[in-house]
């Protein structure tokens, strides 16, 4: 089963519903997210029980646990650029079979892609992304599932509502239709399907950024 | 060379041009931000989600939801904004913008720049590194000269897996300027104060021209003379 | 035949499910919206970039931010909420609408449609619609059985330039209901009122097989009535 | 030269910076737009005056005279699916080469283009559009350029503002910096190169749509 999981080492992480996956018995789930959480919490808290398979994503030093699962053999982790990551979601959305994107041509994120050329320039083909189910935090929303991010948590959380077939969206703030301004709805209901209240929070700004976060891009 | 990261951000900031759109790496390239010249007003992008980025927080103001990529806290100056993410690296990939600031561990004579993973370590991941040093226009490569065993970083060819093939435009360290024309090559076109051309040579192994006109004790005086100062003090 | 868009867009909104998410074409599916019925919510998509449309607006109160891909006035319900059109076809491409609702000059025995250009007249342009056709779960035709030279829309092969190939689920006619499925191919399901299994063999070129269970005077008898009673008074 | 223009059959067309480019100099250019205007007003215009040799459009049919100006071989129209047209103006806006669309697979719109096969599925390769100009217009914007639409105008102004290497959006509210919800911003200033005040209005919505119109989709 393939999972999208928005947020952004942290900010804007759907933990609330995340905390409710550890409690599920699944398994060998692949995971597309831009990360796997920050430090202790997040999507490393579902590797470390075991229940993922496989991690797509662009960075995952915010997670010192991650390594050890990869060393230990027990995680298989797919680097991938992060606007091509957040491209693919954004396409298995929106019905494309792929797009081709100059980002990566000469580096290992060529391997095992095809490459086209156009114009004379070389383009990697990365095929869309969709998932199974996607996994999002809004800071507001209403019942019918339009979503309001807040600053830079918005940031995978748009995406990875589009990509799947099963959209479950934790809220800050749950509203009744018609309360929300119609102009600036940044994910509409349309992509969503089932809404909860997010019970949990999360910090990341207050701490000292980790030192692998620091030293890596 | 414990002023060298200063050395390099203060020398950075000079390449910044008014209304120039930037993106700044983790860690060195985000002090750039602190030495942005009098009279010069740039537009700082956060591939995370955010564009103007401003000074960070006063302390007990950070907020959750206003972090750069680096988990940092951030705050915006007016005509800032926020967006996810694909319409982030749509904006970076797109030549949208100007300028990036990027640290590495290594970069070569062929503008290749490897600065996510040395083989054998641990995987981290690239990020956003590879979207910027293929969409900006300009692409800065900020860098201590040479690696902690004294290696030097701009060599010959990189070792280690590629960020970006082609793609370096401008090498600033704490010794130098070069800057790589499309026919040219590398130019060597500024030393730093307290080397001399054959130290750069001695501590460089890409092949690159020495500019005519280059300049001499360029930059760096005052982190030079503070160091000799500290150095007099501790009686080196 | 005055009554057949009238019939037809009142069977045609039989088909509605509570919660769906539609898209309504230009002209006749348009009529669909006034037909839905009681206990029936349905969220309606206009591909110009809103999603909860309502009732037209009042006269006097139209606004020329608010209108459909027809350029028709609109208002939207509560949840409603606008986006640009890359966004609106991530969503009609990205099977996120439940189900469309189309006209057709033909449409054929392998869910061929043809919409958009009759060769040698002027071209218009497709628009929307073969978005639409590909990515709705559900693709509704709905047509007038016959062109206006008497010739049978449903064909055997379109001959027209098609606006999506295979794409076509339901056809829903004044005078039949046909549902195509993967291996049986076109089932009759229903029969207007007036109509006989044997009228509907006359007009329809493409192959079909009749349902078991097909309901005969399944819909269109208001309408027939009213047309009856009209021809009454006309002595016709 | 090539201009891609915002707007949809009126809604949200850039009529002022039309009206300017009506008094310019200019010839052979390329527009790439929904549609040429609706009735007599819009790109339609720049048609009549023999500027334009082509349109990149899905429909041109609420726009009579292109109908004239294609029969006498004064304008070349090139028909492309709406969802396909907006996704050219992004992914040229998104430094993507280009991407793999379902929509037209068995059509026409075929024709010239790759076919790419992924998991047993066929997709049509469409190249993105990058322009020169883009010309676009807004409810509310900033001196930055950072840009708020309203309703359905928003529609191809958005990907339009992205696609080009000059950007000129035309407003009908103008603000200082910092007037603006950082939030609620549809196009950030980054993409748009010049802001001028709107002078004219368009109107569509109190019309009786055209004939044309409303037979076809």
């Amino acid at each position: 089963m393939s999972i999208a999981i928005g947020g952004f080492i942290g900010q804007g992480d759907p933990l609330t519903l995340i905390d409710y996956l550890k409690t599920m018995d699944v398994g060998d789930l692949t995971v597309y997210e831009n990360d796997a959480g920050y430090r202790d919490r997040g999507t490393v808290e579902l590797v470390n029980q075991g229940k993922v398979k496989k991690i797509v994503a662009s960075h995952v030093g915010t997670t010192p646990d991650i390594a050890k699962a990869m060393n230990e053999g027990r995680l298989e982790v797919e680097a991938t650029p992060q606007g091509t990551l957040a491209e693919m979601l954004r396409c298995g959305g929106a019905g494309l079979g792929g797009f081709l994107t100059p980002t990566g041509i000469g580096t290992i994120a060529e391997e095992g892609k095809q490459i086209v050329e156009l114009n004379g320039r070389p383009f990697i083909l990365v095929p869309a992304a969709r998932c199974d189910i996607a996994l999002v935090r809004a800071h507001r929303g209403d019942t019918w599932g339009n979503l309001i991010f807040r600053g830079t948590s918005r940031n995978f959380n748009v995406p990875a509502a589009m990509c799947a077939d099963y959209v479950i969206a934790e809220v800050e703030n749950l509203y009744t239709m018609g309360e929300l301004d119609p102009e600036a709805i940044h994910t509409s209901g349309i992509f969503v399907d089932a809404v909860v209240r997010a019970n949990v929070s999360y910090c990341t700004v207050r701490d000292e950024p980790l030192e692998a976060a620091a030293r890596s891009k | 060379m414990g002023n060298a990261k200063q050395t390099i951000a203060r020398r950075a900031a000079q390449e910044l041009r008014d209304g120039q759109i930037i993106n700044l790496g983790i860690g060195l390239p985000t002090m750039i931000a602190n030495y942005v010249p009098a009279g010069i007003d740039v537009v700082i992008q956060t591939e995370n989600g955010g564009i103007g980025v401003g000074p960070a927080p006063a302390p007990g103001c950070e907020d959750r939801d206003r972090a750069n990529a680096g988990n940092q806290p951030i705050t915006l100056v007016a005509g800032g904004s926020y967006f996810d993410s694909a319409t982030s690296f749509a904006m970076i990939r797109g030549g949208h913008v100007d300028s990036t600031f990027l640290g590495t561990l290594q970069v070569d004579e062929e503008g290749n720049i490897a600065n996510w993973i040395v083989p054998g370590g641990l995987l981290a991941g690239m990020g956003g590194a590879m979207d910027l040093v293929t969409g900006a226009k300009i692409v800065h490569i900020v860098t201590e000269h040479c690696a902690r065993d004294g290696s030097s970083k701009l060599m010959q060819r990189c070792t280690f897996p590629l960020t970006g093939a082609n793609e370096a435009d401008v090498i600033i360290t704490e010794r130098a300027v070069l800057r790589r024309f499309a026919h040219r090559g590398w130019v060597l076109e500024e030393v730093a104060a307290g080397y001399s051309l054959a130290d750069i040579a001695a501590c460089t192994e890409l092949a690159y021209t020495v500019a005519d006109d280059v300049k001499l004790d360029a930059f760096g005086a005052d982190e030079a003379a503070a160091e000799k100062a500290a150095r007099s003090v501790l009686g080196l």
